[in-house]
């Protein structure tokens, strides 16, 4: 069961030996992979939108789209219909080339990134030795991207919405890659499968002092950079009314939306195979594991998405660089020393400082930490 | 030093940018705009703009029936319709000195304070969704909310327009299970806040976005003629219930909890606070209401043709204190069938002028929180 | 593989391009672009020797990464400069900012 | 399998032209934010070569800090000095011609030079990874990776106070 | 920054979300089309006229009451005439424009004859926006039977009321009656003083079959 698809994938090379000639039967061989992404990564992004909706629904009490199809699964098909056959608007003084570009431009990052996670043991399309630095130079662009799709729509809300996203994704981008580092530092390679053979069976780096805290800032900024809340300030609804995609409708808008999703995907995958041992597990065949961690971890993003209000602008800046930026530097020492210890002694030692520079950091940021209030009453009889 | 000739002339000279948010925008509350002037992100200048939703309901009145403008009144606070109807029939039993037997002053009460807590409620789940959490404060706001519509559709035949009020007493007498439902809703509905302020009051975010944002300082809120829960979320001690005891109030218990900061999260814990104290005044009411008839006889003529009820020539000022402030109506009779003069106080529409004072400073995200918790219908503001 | 020559000959080719765009861009932020690119080729031809001919191939590549950030660093003054003057001057057009006091 | 090879020539050619086009279309736009689009373009181009000459850990150094960082700057520069609706004015002063000129001679003599010189040509091509360039940055090249820390952070404090002291001005 | 209050908070919806499934008051919706929630009795939409047996003649008598006293104005009638143009006491058109129409219910209340009463329909859309929606008389009239269907208590009341107003007509008629038969009687002992004949037919005589005179009222 483990090395089911890798069969299947042996099975059509052997076949496409047998029939094609070498060449185009090598051709065939390195297009397997690719084709499973092109299929596997709109696929998941469709049933992430009815996952999320149906989830968000039973959070609210209510039934969540069950109209299209038996429980609603047809839905992503109607809403792919819907998209396509929406009138596309382009506004008159917008940057008609830019315009155009962005949307395309935001989904190529978000699907070249599938190339680097390992779905399962030697279920990896492209074993890249820089695969984790290939993905967070991938996640870097689509700030770009992003900026110049609020600057092409030419219109004041997706230009507050194009500022404040690119600012977030700046000051949380920092946090994002450096969180990474104290594994790189473990397991002495940048290679996805490396990390991920680094934490055979139940050891996964979440366990260790350092991998829980940079577990928790990982996945805080990996909410953060795929813009959902609490930091999905660029397309704050209630605000900037749509944020930097206000001015696209129809497939552009799609787009848009498919790469958010696709982001949601990869990004919970990447926290998955770094930190929780990606497809390490005990009895379960390992694509089986690797797919069950990244969807609690997505549930977890959806049920961040249930309950709470948005961050202001400056206060997620300050989050980020008055806290999460410092706890960093402070893990990356740490794994360093606890790397260098050996026996029970690294955890505890582990431990003790990054407790003790939390505490700090609470004392440093006492003036934003809100307090609870006590109400008297008038007429008291 | 010499000017130079520029060849491109920047619009972009001052920094600031003019954005108007609304009338057509998701978080102001129907139809309102507000015009903007940002620098960066704070604001500099904000104007508010009106109007949109005026349907001339004071001119209407004069040419109708006192009882014809009745049902009009629920259209002016569409989320408290029964307490518009409260206060006009006050005002017009002050100016015809109508007597109002007792079950229907207590049927009144139960009205009134069932109201506030649909109105607190709601106010609560929207102030939330501005804030960005995704409609599930709204949501559960609304799965209370019906409980509480489907009591008043029950008892005046429709959900929001009741028209169930009528000078001297109220249309018809409560139907049987209308009392043990009103019971069993007063036990399930502090749950109900518990989870809610679990899901919201020591919420982090809530408390950062919304502690020391707003402020209305107690002096501009006194002479800005603010009411409601935001003047007592300023910190002063003033609700109509204890101060004109119109109706049957000072029978019953109950404390009016009171804000020391006056920003948005004491206007949004104070409304919390109501809610409970609403819910005692509930349990209190459904406990001693007498029985009786529910119009007085002279009133119960009226109601059956209204165009012979024609108050002798006066004014009169009847007030309550609606879930957003002093509602109050202003009639002058000159001894006909129709008012002579008709005019409706709206606490909105005043609490609303002093909007600029309170977002100088502050960013778009919280000019928006802001005119949020001042709890605003358009309907009662553009009249 | 392809031989050594040809991507030296991209590089320069893309250095002449930056060249050209240096001197004769009007807009400060076009001749900045035009830096870029002209770093860019130097790098690209650093790669290539440590690629074919270096003796210590990571020494190429380590001083490749050295002027990425030194570029970065530039670009960045570059731009604040730039900026100011935006602020004091209204303008950025190179024909246009020629006093060296305002 | 000559195919294959052959296929692959042919892509490594096709980046190339792709970033000359890019590069040229950088320099010679009149709108400056297309401009800076074609930039990254090049930039992108040009990360794909260091992947063709197997520099991966370069490649991506390159996107993170040029696409992900400079191109940023760029955009951010662009947006706060044009005016939205600002009419495209020539983009070229006068030197236009002779620098061509110039330039297209200096790459005449280039490709002279590269042709000529006889390359020391190694028998099989180095590969660099990612530890060994990690490990010499922090022995051999220690100073000088000390220094451009230096040097990074008096840049940072520099365009903070270029940028900041004139918002304060301005604003007295 | 991140402390107990969102986990707190967390810790609700979660709740929520698994309660959704098995508990009955968390789940409130109800499928539209397919389920429906039961009609409470006092709901009032738009007004309807009602008919005792025929639908030509309805109990409405084109007082034009409602009409003055609608708030918004919406209900027109046109008294029916006979041959000679004299007025009868029937409307010859009355219609409601249910565009207009706020269902405020005044016009129920201030019915001095029971005529007029709020429905429960409220599925009415029409395709046009103006001649559609004015609903004319045929459109407006229902039989007794729906009313006492859709409000039982409010039927059975009024029905009482008129039970009790048609008697007290009727014994008013017979009391007439024999009032003109006695004086009748006297007059003509007073006549021809000859022995009263006892009409024993009076006691079981049929109530005259014609309609009252309406004066009576």
């Amino acid at each position: 069961m483990d090395q089911l698809f890798v069969h299947i994938d042996q099975a059509i090379i052997h076949w496409a030996q047998a029939v094609l000639p070498d060449w185009m039967a090598v051709i065939v061989a390195m297009k397997i992979p690719i084709v499973a992404i092109a299929i596997f990564g709109p696929v998941t992004m469709m049933y992430l939108t009815l996952i999320e909706r149906k989830l968000l629904a039973r959070i609210q009490n209510r039934f969540g789209p069950n109209r299209v199809g038996k429980f609603g699964l047809l839905q992503p098909l109607a809403d792919g219909v819907k998209m396509l056959t929406k009138e596309d608007i382009v506004p008159e003084k917008a940057d008609k080339i830019a315009h155009l570009l962005a949307p395309i431009l935001i989904v190529i990052p978000a699907l070249l990134v599938f190339a680097v996670l390992p779905f399962g043991r030697n279920m990896i399309a492209v074993d890249l030795n820089i695969g984790v630095l290939f993905f967070l130079a991938m996640s870097g662009t689509t700030t770009l991207f992003i900026f110049t799709a609020a600057w092409a729509s030419h219109n004041k809300f997706s230009l507050l919405g194009g500022m404040r996203s690119v600012a977030q994704m700046i000051s949380y981008e920092i946090p994002f890659v450096l969180s990474v580092v104290p594994v790189l530092v473990v397991v002495g390679s940048f290679s996805t499968v490396a990390i991920v053979e680094a934490q055979p069976g139940l050891h996964w780096f979440v366990f260790t002092p350092w991998g829980a805290v940079g577990f928790f800032i990982f996945f805080i900024c990996a909410v953060a950079e795929v813009n959902r809340t609490p930091f999905d300030l660029p397309e704050a609804e209630s605000e900037l009314v749509a944020g930097f995609h206000t001015e696209y409708s129809g497939m552009k808008f799609a787009l848009f939306y498919m790469a958010e999703f696709m982001n949601v995907f990869t990004v919970s995958a990447l926290v998955a195979t770094v930190f929780l041992g990606g497809w390490q597990g005990p009895i379960l065949p390992s694509w089986v594991w690797f797919l069950l961690k990244t969807y609690t971890l997505i549930l977890i993003m959806m049920w961040f998405r249930g309950t709470f209000p948005r961050l202001r602008a400056d206060q997620l800046m300050g989050f980020a660089w008055k806290f999460l930026l410092e706890l960093t530097f402070v893990n990356i020492i740490v794994a360093a020393i606890w790397y260098e210890m050996r026996s029970p002694l690294n955890h505890l030692t582990a431990a003790a400082i990054l407790i003790v520079t939390i505490i700090v950091l609470f004392q440093f940021n006492k003036t934003e930490i809100p307090k609870k209030r006590i109400y008297k009453y008038a007429y008291a009889d | 030093m010499m000017e130079h000739t520029l060849i491109s002339k920047p619009d972009f000279d001052t920094q600031t940018l003019e954005v108007s948010l609304g009338p057509q925008h998701p978080s102001t509350h129907g139809v309102f705009r507000m015009n903007v002037v940002l620098d960066g992100e704070t604001i500099v200048k904000l104007k508010p703009v009106m109007g949109y939703l005026h349907r001339n309901h004071e001119k209407l009145a004069e040419n109708m029936s006192y009882l014809g403008s009745m049902p009009y009144t629920d259209r002016l606070d569409y989320i408290c319709s029964m307490t518009n109807n409260f206060a006009y029939a006050l005002a017009v039993e002050k100016l015809a000195g109508i007597e109002v037997p007792e079950r229907a002053q207590y049927i009144r009460i139960i009205m009134a304070e069932l109201t506030r807590l649909v109105n607190h409620t709601l106010l609560i789940g929207f102030l939330l969704n501005d804030l960005g959490a995704f409609f599930t404060p709204v949501l559960y706001a609304f799965r209370e909310r019906e409980k509480i519509l489907d009591l008043f559709e029950e008892v005046a035949g429709s959900r929001m327009m009741c028209n169930y009020f009528r000078f001297g007493g109220v249309k018809a007498d409560l139907t049987p299970d209308f009392l043990p439902r009103v019971k069993e809703l007063i036990q399930n509905y502090p749950r109900f806040l518990d989870e809610f302020e679990a899901l919201l009051s020591e919420n982090e975010i809530l408390m950062a976005r919304t502690q020391k944002v707003g402020v209305l300082p107690k002096e501009l809120a006194v002479s800005a003629s603010i009411t409601g829960p935001m003047l007592r979320a300023s910190g002063v001690p003033y609700d109509i219930r204890k101060v004109d005891h119109y109706s049957l109030y000072d029978r019953f218990k109950f404390r009016v909890p009171i804000g020391e900061h006056g920003d948005v999260y004491d206007r949004y814990y104070i409304r919390v606070l109501e809610m409970r104290e609403s819910i005692k005044i509930l349990d209190q009411a459904v406990k001693e209401i007498p029985s009786g008839d529910v119009i007085s006889k002279v009133g119960a003529g009226f109601a059956k043709a209204p165009r012979n009820f024609k108050p002798k020539a006066g004014e009169a000022y009847g007030r309550i204190e609606a879930p957003k402030g002093e509602l109050g109506f202003f009639v002058v009779s000159d001894g006909t069938n129709k008012p002579y003069r008709y005019h409706v106080r709206a606490p909105s529409f005043i609490n609303l002028t002093i909007l600029e004072d309170m977002c100088l400073g502050h960013k778009v995200p919280d000019a928006i929180i802001i005119l949020g918790s001042i709890d605003i219908v358009l309907g009662e503001v553009d009249r | 593989m392809i031989p050594l020559h040809h991507i030296l000959f991209f590089s320069s080719t893309l250095f002449c391009i930056g060249l050209f765009g240096a001197l004769s861009r009007r807009h400060v932020v076009g001749i900045l672009i035009s830096v870029e690119i002209m770093l860019n080729a130097a790098n690209v031809n650093l790669v290539a020797f440590s690629r074919w001919t270096g003796l210590i191939p990571v020494n190429a590549q380590v001083f490749a990464i050295f002027i990425i950030t030194l570029a970065a660093a530039a670009a960045a003054v570059a731009l604040a400069i730039v900026l100011t003057i935006y602020r004091n001057r209204k303008t950025i057009y190179t024909n246009e900012i020629d006093l060296l006091k305002w | 399998m000559e195919v294959l090879t052959a296929i692959s020539k042919v892509g490594i050619y096709v980046i190339f032209g792709v970033t000359l086009l890019g590069a040229m279309m950088a320099v010679t736009l009149r709108n400056i934010f297309h401009a800076a689009l074609s930039l990254a373009l090049t930039l992108i181009g040009v990360a794909a070569v260091f992947f063709v000459l197997r520099a991966e850990f370069l490649g991506a150094v390159q996107i993170l800090l040029y696409v992900g960082g400079i191109m940023i700057l760029v955009i951010f520069t662009v947006m706060l000095t044009t005016r939205i609706g600002d009419r495209t004015i020539p983009t070229s002063n006068h030197q236009q011609w002779p620098v061509l000129i110039g330039a297209l001679l200096l790459l005449l003599y280039f490709v002279r030079m590269i042709g000529k010189t006889p390359w020391s040509i190694k028998s099989e091509l180095a590969v660099v990874s990612a530890v060994q360039i990690g490990k010499s940055l922090v022995s051999t090249f220690i100073f000088p990776f000390e220094l451009t820390a230096v040097i990074l952070v008096a840049i940072l404090i520099g365009t903070v106070i270029l940028a900041k002291s004139d918002e304060g001005e301005e604003k007295s | 920054m991140f402390g107990i209050g969102v986990l707190k908070g967390m810790a609700v919806t979660f709740k929520n979300f698994v309660e959704s499934y098995y508990k009955k008051e968390r789940l409130t919706t109800i499928e539209y089309p397919e389920k429906r929630l039961a009609e409470k009795e006092r709901f009032r939409n738009f007004p309807f006229l009602i008919f005792d047996e025929k639908p030509e003649d309805p109990r409405c008598v084109a007082c034009d009451i409602c009409a003055k006293e609608c708030p918004p104005q919406c209900i027109t009638i046109v008294r029916a005439q006979d041959a000679q143009g004299k007025p009868l006491k029937k409307p010859a058109t009355f219609d409601i424009d249910y565009s207009i129409c706020m269902n405020c219910g005044v016009c129920e209340e201030v019915c001095p004859f029971d005529a007029i009463f709020m429905d429960h329909e409220f599925e009415l859309a029409e395709y046009g926006r103006f001649e559609d929606l004015n609903y004319t008389i045929d459109r407006l009239l229902k039989p007794k039977e729906h009313f006492m269907k859709i409000r039982p208590t409010d039927a059975t009341r009024i029905e009482a009321e008129l039970k009790k107003k048609e008697n007290a007509k009727k014994a008013a008629a017979e009391k007439a009656a024999a009032a003109a038969k006695a004086k009748a009687e006297a007059a003509k002992t007073q006549a021809s003083q000859v022995p009263d004949t006892k009409p024993e037919t009076k006691p079981n005589e049929p109530a005259q079959p014609a309609d009252p005179p309406a004066e009576a009222k």
